[in-house]
């Protein structure tokens, strides 16, 4: 796995308003936050964390760091995500929600460039139970077990986690890719790290209304996944967010050759249902479906 | 945000994109003053599509029939909007009219841009023809010339398409758009264009650093209206329905299942409000018992509630934080209208919440599923 | 193309980069209008370093010594250079002062920031300190705040001056500029800082980009005087000596090799002249014959001038091309001063050339060095 | 060599005054020029070649493009050249003078990311003497043989060859890296290039006053070429430019621990001795240098 209690990590923004709620609680879960990063507030520390100015300056005194945790401004998450792939940083976890979504669209060309993995953002991050907590995951709705758990949603994501944990199946991993318009790492990324992750049995993807990155996720499913996949879609009485009505949105779906459709619930449930990946039609029946498809794989 | 067309066309003459002479009349005397020679068009300045159909655009011939129709225009709702503003603009014969639009696209995380010489009709209509080039690297003038010959344009054509083009892509980037379209581009004999009319989206999470925009913003009026009166908290997100059980949940996916189970169990949302997930910046976590309590004085207000159902999932704080908000809004709410609440809390000390609430005899439960049959119930039970 | 520093302070407003309250001053008089108050700090005009040394900026406290300092000011010549403008500033009493600068880097081809706590004082003799930052890819502030952690800032600093550097990258990028330099970048005892004095100098290929900058340039007058009067044809470069040898040749390392074969052959150029290469989009080879008669005409100016060597390698055109250019003023200037044409042509076609020539008794050769002992020898004959 | 009689050729800008004049020189050499851009005059010819509006058209009609000769206008060459990479090109000669140097910074980050040569701009571009033109050189002044020739120059470095040719000399190749402050490709990478070369047998470099090319590849010839190298440096009585002597180029070359007489004449010839690199005192006497060169090598 990409991500382990071995796993170094760095916190930028580690004085911001989510780093110090957050730093703190990745830190007493175990996680090797060796250093944090906030501008002007070197030589200090937060938490007995050293906190320095700049990344290559606790890249130097620290050592090389793995994982880094950005949760500063949404103005500041595009320079710090720069700032750690430049310190040769490869793996971001953005938290942030609010970013700019060109600044996302800068961000990924270049992360892309460099094959950066960026998780994010507005983003729960990334929990691997009794490992390492790289976010904002609650601990207590975890334990470690067979299933990975993907999700574009935070409090959600917790709340199938606590289902899933209170029926006696914990987890792999959880991993929240973000709920904006333009996010790092996708369903379709995960699915495969998931696929290749000796620990996972059972995958549970945990979607919602809008966009078309569960429409993605299913068609990947049917093509690459031979692992079980169990999801769920919130959102099938909510109406459609009304920025999904916008002509660019409408135009941009329909010049990629997609349904008008994309995006609803019935939309998302049809992609599932032609990929054979059960529905589960509330959070409670997901550990019913994760049941199951453990059973066949055994 | 969505611009007006005056103030996307403003927009586009900053940026060097051709756009007719025109005036903004705010009332009909104002067609007295006007400094565009007749014949002109008149425009009802609303944020929906479709105006034209509708009857907001009039071509008239001097100041009488101006004015006539002006006031036509005024008092003509589209899509339930009144103008605010008129645009009294030139007219322009075109020989053929293009669409033009730059938009971020999501699939392929990418700005894209579109083109299709069907333009002047509801784009709706002419996707067939519209084409596509995605900007996938940092942008350079030659996306632009791709896009317009994808169009079939030729020869001098080329250049003074893509040229407009590259200033829609421009102002796309330095201003943070979601979307800018041209449609039409008007193309005249002599090969010359013209931005006949335009549609700007400026995006919400970028608009603090664009204070132009910011300021343009200000003077929008609000566009949903609530039967819950007074503006919602910052961050907060509510629709309203016709149900009696009120919903506030944090996190939009965890309000969404909840609306699902609701509905699932027979029950009838009055309402549902998001109180804001734990990623932001602006609003971190530890504000979350404080936005609950707000929350529940926006859902206070509506006299059609008869539950409110809080399904609250606590990450960065404890279940008796929040807790704590729901007693401090119960008590000052102990008299006059007072929906019944039921309380979900998944989290840390859930122990303590429960003894807080016991007291204030709010029921209060951990199961999820649990809490949507009990908050159904209430809904339909006489007493409450 | 150098701006002058109220130039430069302007476009640092337009930035956001902070300056001091100021007011240009054409003529002493001026200085009763001033809206700033005493004490103020009066500033020579000039494009030319060592301002302080030479007395080019006096501090005043009242009017009566503002007027009489101005007039000292506009009649100091600093380096040859009298001032058109004074600038009238407030004064400002920093606790220290920092330098900074973006220049682009011909040896690793980007951008270079550049910084140091020793700003204010002539920046050649605090070079040791100097801290650089090398731009590599495209640029984020952190890039500034890392030229800031290097110049040893700490604490709530590193913000203030790295949004400082911040913005002078900005317009850098943005007006295609060669330097940007605050020297010094003044710190007040709370923090503040203050561009005290700026240097900014613009990209010559790239000012026609940007109209703010040309209307700057064509206010600027000619630094360079020569004897030849009239101004140079466009893409042409003249130095003049004082010997007795004109050199024209096109290319620039071509003319620098042709006058280093004169000099070692004894000769005394009197001056030399590019008259443009090969690859000009504006002024292509084919315009290579009209720039050599344009460039003997500018030669054949100096009266003292006795031979006139053209070393003319052809690529684009033939030799006899440019001789018929050769030809077409021999023959317009042949009565008045007229010095010995020595002609040198490599390229195509020389036969053609050489016959033309000899009918006009214009010497031409093939050989360079030859060209070279022949210009020499005749610059040192009588009959010349 | 990277380049030879069996390269396709593309000459963008082939309409603009520079492509009017070089283009059918290049073609009556015999370099094999498969099509031209100009935007907006598509589907016409121009001296036989067929003419495009986008680079992709052309590779999409004529077939797989080697390298391009950029010779549009000095603000279009950035788009230019980024196009031919997009399209895949990965050898760029640019004649063109007067590119602003942040366009060309913006390039050569381009360049660099995707392995791309650039050659120039303001520059001849490259012969090979028998087999292709790609650029300005006067074709009559060069002849094949042994001598590899570098340059920063346009017309010294036709004088030079013409030097060579005369004497029995023929060339490699000859190549004028650009006269402008930023260029794509430096004297150390066609040392490197000519090195490996099997045709070149000595290397001629020509230099002159200004910047650091000419020190920077003393240096390396010292440190990695074995072939013979012979050096020329023309201003030795020429004045620095003046743009040599601001602030800006002062404190970048003190900056860069370089000595303030860096460009100068002294300072490259000074460069070269230590690199035991003959210098010819005038351009006749490079073929002596040469003839003595590639005896000691025989």
């Amino acid at each position: 796995m990409l991500f382990s209690a071995a796993s170094r990590v760095l916190i930028q923004g580690i004085t911001d308003p989510l780093g110090k709620v957050y730093a703190p609680l990745m830190q007493q879960y175990g996680t090797q936050i060796v250093a944090g990063v906030a501008s002007g507030q070197g030589d200090t520390n937060f938490h007995g964390i050293p906190v320095f100015d700049l990344v290559e300056q606790a890249i130097a005194t620290v050592g090389q760091v793995d994982t880094t945790v950005i949760c500063g401004h949404p103005y500041m998450v595009l320079d710090a995500a720069l700032e750690a792939i430049a310190a040769g940083i490869r793996h971001l976890v953005l938290l942030t929600d609010g970013v700019p979504p060109l600044d996302m669209v800068r961000l990924l060309r270049k992360a892309e460039a460099t094959e950066t993995l960026v998780v994010g953002p507005n983003s729960p991050g990334i929990i691997v139970p009794g490992e390492i907590l790289l976010g904002t995951h609650p601990p207590d709705f975890y334990a470690p077990g067979p299933v990975g758990l993907i999700s574009r949603s935070g409090t959600l994501t917790y709340e199938v986690a606590l289902q899933l944990t209170q029926a006696g199946f914990g987890q792999s991993i959880a991993v929240g890719i973000g709920g904006d318009r333009i996010v790092g790492s996708s369903f379709q990324q995960w699915l495969q790290i998931l696929e290749e992750d000796e620990a996972t049995q059972v995958i549970v993807l945990v979607g919602e209304i809008g966009g078309d990155s569960e429409e993605n996720a299913a068609r990947y499913i049917a093509e690459a996944i031979d692992k079980p996949v169990v999801a769920y879609i919130a959102g099938r009485t909510a109406p459609l967010e009304p920025v999904m009505g916008h002509a660019g949105a409408i135009i941009a779906a329909l010049v990629a050759d997609l349904s008008t459709e994309i995006g609803t619930f019935e939309s998302k449930l049809a992609a599932f249902k032609a990929a054979q990946v059960p529905v589960a039609d509330r959070p409670s029946q997901i550990p019913d479906l994760v049941k199951k498809a453990l059973q066949k794989v055994s | 945000m969505d611009l007006l067309e005056y103030q996307a066309k403003n927009l586009f003459q900053q940026m060097g994109i051709p756009v007719l002479p025109s005036q903004q009349i705010s009332q009909p005397k104002d067609l007295k003053g006007l400094k565009i020679p007749y014949p002109i068009v008149l425009k009802s300045q609303v944020y929906t599509g479709g105006r034209s159909k509708a009857g907001g655009i009039r071509f008239v011939e001097n100041t009488i029939d101006a004015v006539a129709a002006a006031q036509a225009i005024f008092h003509l709702p589209i899509m339930g909007q009144y103008p605010e503003v008129l645009l009294a603009e030139a007219r322009y014969q075109p020989e053929r009219e293009l669409y033009l639009a730059v938009v971020l696209d999501r699939s392929s995380r990418r700005p894209l841009l579109l083109g299709s010489q069907e333009g002047g009709v509801e784009v709706e209509s002419v996707v067939g023809q519209m084409q596509q080039v995605i900007v996938d690297q940092e942008f350079s003038p030659f996306y632009a010339r791709r896009l317009v010959l994808k169009m079939g344009l030729r020869g001098e054509l080329i250049q003074t398409v893509s040229s407009v083009v590259e200033k829609m892509y421009r102002l796309f980037l330095e201003k943070d758009l979601d979307l800018v379209e041209i449609n039409p581009l008007a193309v005249s004999a002599r090969g010359e264009v013209m931005a006949l009319d335009g549609k700007i989206i400026a995006n919400n999470d970028a608009l603090a650093r664009h204070p132009d925009l910011t300021a343009l913003c200000s003077q929008q009026p609000l566009s949903n209206r609530t039967r819950i009166t007074g503006a919602l908290p910052a961050g907060m997100n509510l629709v309203e329905l016709d149900g009696s059980i009120g919903i506030l949940c944090n996190g939009g996916a965890l309000t969404m299942a909840t609306l699902d189970l609701v509905y699932k169990a027979g029950g009838k949302p009055a309402n549902y409000l998001n109180v804001g997930g734990e990623f932001s910046h602006h609003l971190p976590p530890n504000t979350l018992p404080e936005r609950v309590r707000q929350g529940l004085e926006v859902l206070g207000r509506d006299r059609g509630t008869k539950v409110v159902l809080l399904n609250i999932v606590c990450g960065g704080v404890g279940c008796d934080d929040v807790t704590e908000a729901i007693a401090a809004h119960w008590r000052r709410r102990s008299v006059g209208h007072r929906p019944v609440l039921m309380v979900r809390l998944a989290g840390s000390r859930f122990d303590a919440a429960h003894e807080i609430l016991r007291g204030l005899e709010i029921g209060v439960v951990h199961d999820l599923d649990e809490a949507i049959a009990q908050a159904v119930s209430l809904s339909k039970s006489k007493v409450a």
